[in-house]
């Protein structure tokens, strides 16, 4: 799986390990990952680096109970899609959080950990994952 | 301005061929499409194969030229079209641009998977590769996740029930007990779905469309050549496709198909029609969530109505506009790259009167709708019968 | 009949981007094509990516809808399309003909491969699925191998050798010293090709195009259009393709690759030229033996004449045809998808004199020549440079 | 892999075991692997389940050196185009023979061989290969 490749997770440090995205100043819109285009302004828009806030509530979620490969021994887990306090939106794990807890607006924030072992003979994949604060 | 009708199509049995191999599947449909079309091998000018993963389910890219090998057309120019499960819808889009461009008169269009040579694990992988492999695959988001993110969204603003998405899998294996080729022949009730055990809830096994094998193709034509090809050419009236970012968390909605909704509305703009004028619509349900999505999209009900319009009988054979008569991805079968071709297929047989148990009565105007991933692609098209007939 | 011509182009330095993902390699590319043709964004109105092995480079299909979102271009149709390593070719033949149907004005074309994610292995199997997987690269045909088939048989012919072969590799890697884009600035002589080892005999190391990353993107315009957008658009006066047997082994014959051969006669009649007539071509040197393949199949020589035409210099910059004035495959990289396109952004900077050191003097017909597999698939395109250019 | 799939392999049995593939009775063309259209013929076409022959020569041939995977082990070794005696054409590998007698037009017999270990865990790949005969 490329997932276990070197230059990828190296390229995808500062986003999975920081929350590295970009700000376009001329709309006022957060990209997460960061992009290179601002969608709504294009060639007007104006992009610069920006860490996204660590925290957010949810939009939605699902209890995963079937797991793609690498992801089997973690069954049932949560995934969500979260929107940051910046606006900008992100998918990830919810963890370390009461079942019930986990529901639409739930206020969460960012944790860090390992996300997968897909390639178990290649480097291990960290990354953000979110758990809720009551 | 040219116009396109299809004058022939072929689709094989959909379920697990385990003695059929990718090229043995599509030889079938494509034989029967070229047979049907009462023209010759050699009058096939171009053709165009949807298909998603073959790279991923059978070590095999470059799929266009090995279905014109396969069915003896060498040398004509042979193109692999891939829009994650939308393949197939694209690869008509991409036979009907190649006549309209003047450059064709006549082209084959297939769609194709063979996803049982991988176990279940790779399978996953492959269909993976339709969402986001960095930003939703990466964190364990499965597919059925992705459409659960959907599901639970549209219960939570519309009220929407797991009850009403299970009607849209026992409508659909009710439909499929009468189509000889769906992979499924077995009734199922609600309380079926409602105690399958949970993919990602709020999405369960019964929600969700199988892993099948199967092979479907149309023959296109020149309008003006069609009508003296064929007694009762199926003319495309509109052929529209539309893209949204590929990642669910970056659309503006989770419970509006954007992509869908923007194809739909050039199609019926195109064909000067509205919904209501449709006789019958294959739409994508993936998963039980997804018709629904599908048909606000299309905008056969209202938008967060499509649970109880479903659960109230009106997308039915006998309701008030028939979705799925198929048996649709859940009931049929889910070849990925095959089923916007398969869905184009049913059109045909609908409009030519020839669906026994499932035809829809006096059917005159049908719709295929066809999804890509999450809802990032998406094809409508708009098929008519032949003026006249019975 | 309506016209298409290219009004703007980009391409990425060519070579092993560890630092660059797929997604910003295309974004890059296609951001310079939108830009250097003068267009917003949202003039765009349909996309055409080719792309090979993506599902397994990066785990990734359905890169179509990838493209269209990293460069915001959300919802316009956007199409993968796969023909292994003439999916570039195949991309500028489908926006040609997505225009000419008269559904578009304007469309972007684009073409990638980001090879490096994996290592080489995997990278071999994911080439691999260019030829039949169950026929060739079951039985260990490595795609070295089915070439080095080809150069044999050439060789057994025709008198061929190896020095001739060697002769196209110094060519473009002489040629790609002049190309600032180009993966390898660095001279080599027929001895050192020589003396580079076998990876499928004949065929050594030298005589191998390399595993590169990046991508390629243009900006197609209706030729009427295009003229009031762009001061020098450069039209597209033919575009063809042609498929053959997937695998090797049933082609009539192993010293000449008739997809090419079929779609560069077509080509040639469409514009009414002869080969005597382009100023410049860029071939699909993926090993040396291609590219003589390819300048007999296009009749710039005779057959079984390519390798001595070569060794006299003909094919050089300042020769009778100059053939891969950009490097080619061999010295300016061939990532899969992106090759197709990145001959048409070639004959572009040439055909607007805009080529600097490696300019063709009064170049006015160029031509492309993009091969899929072994032989597969074939596109050739030819361009012609605005009236009254200087 | 793919390769390693149990449906596949017991699809592929009689033709890389036995060399199984089909002849077109209208134009007396053989084809192997079997085709469900003869190109020539198309609707005209007869096609007949039909064992190749297990002689023919060498149309062309290369030695890898640098192999795809689960071939590592076995480079350098030859591949060939073989025509057989019914001038259907296969691709294979050459094995037991010696290294100056592969060469264009040399007679060739089928044997009977591992292909490769693509998938170590899985079941192992056989079928055809060829040798040279004097
Ligand atoms: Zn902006
Ligand atoms: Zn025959």
């Amino acid at each position: 799986m490329p997932d276990g490749s070197l230059p990828l997770i190296w390229r995808k440090f500062g986003e999975r390990y920081d929350l590295d995205g970009n700000f376009c100043e001329n709309c006022g819109t957060a990209f997460f990952p960061e992009r290179k285009v601002c969608p709504n302004c294009r060639r007007k828009g104006k992009l610069v680096a920006r860490k996204m806030p660590k925290a957010g509530k949810i939009v939605s979620f699902t209890e995963v109970f079937t797991g793609p490969a690498g992801f089997e021994h973690e069954t049932p887990y949560f995934i969500a899609i979260v929107e940051l306090e910046n606006k900008a939106r992100l998918l990830t794990q919810i963890v370390d959080s009461e079942k019930e807890k986990v529901k639409i607006d739930a206020r969460v924030e960012k944790v860090f950990r390992k996300i997968s072992d897909i390639d178990p003979e290649g480097p291990i994949a960290y990354g953000y994952k979110f758990k809720v604060v009551d | 301005m040219r116009s396109v009708s299809i004058i022939g199509f072929g689709c094989t049995t959909f379920g697990e061929h385990w003695d059929k191999s990718f090229r043995q599947l599509i030889a079938e449909a494509g034989i029967e499409a070229i047979m049907s079309a009462g023209i010759e091998g050699k009058d096939v000018e171009a053709l165009f194969g949807g298909s998603m993963a073959s790279g991923r389910f059978i070590g095999q890219e470059h799929v266009g030229a090995l279905i014109a090998d396969q069915l003896g057309l060498n040398p004509i120019p042979a193109t692999r079209v891939e829009d994650a499960c939308a393949s197939g819808g694209v690869a008509l889009r991409s036979g009907y641009m190649a006549i309209k461009s003047g450059d064709y008169d006549i082209v084959a269009v297939g769609g194709i998977e063979k996803m049982t040579d991988v176990g279940t694990d790779q399978a996953a992988i492959a269909l993976g590769g339709a969402g986001d492999q960095e930003t939703e695959l990466f964190h364990g988001a499965s597919f059925p996740a992705l459409y659960a993110l959907m599901a639970r969204k549209h219960m939570h603003r519309f009220g929407t029930t797991e009850e009403q998405m299970a009607a849209v899998s026992v409508k659909n294996h009710h439909n499929a007990m009468l189509n000889p080729k769906a992979q499924f022949h077995r009734e199922i009730t609600v309380d079926d779905v409602m105690r399958s055990g949970y993919i990602a809830s709020p999405l369960k096994l019964l929600d969700c469309s199988p892993i099948t094998d199967g092979a479907a193709a149309v023959i296109m034509c020149e309008t003006s050549k069609a009508k003296k090809i064929c007694q009762q050419p199926i003319e495309i009236i509109a052929s529209e496709q539309a893209s949204d970012t590929l990642a669910l968390m970056n659309r503006k909605s989770l419970v509006e198909t954007l992509a869908a909704k923007v194809a739909a509305k050039k199609a019926f703009e195109k064909a000067k029609l509205k919904p209501c004028d449709v006789d019958f619509a294959e739409v994508h349900d993936c998963f039980t969530i997804a018709e629904i999505l599908a048909i606000e999209a299309i905008g056969f009900c209202e938008k967060g109505k499509g649970g109880p319009f479903t659960e109230q009988g009106k997308t039915a054979l006998n309701g008030e506009i028939p979705v799925n008569v198929s048996g649709g991805l859940k009931g049929k079968g889910h070849p990925v790259g095959a089923t916007g071709v398969a869905q184009a297929v049913e059109a045909c047989i609908q409009l030519l009167g020839k669906a026994e148990k499932r035809q829809v009565k006096d059917a005159k105007i049908g719709l295929a709708h066809n999804v890509g991933g999450s809802g990032a692609t998406a094809t409508v098209h708009l098929f008519k019968a032949a003026e006249g007939r019975k």
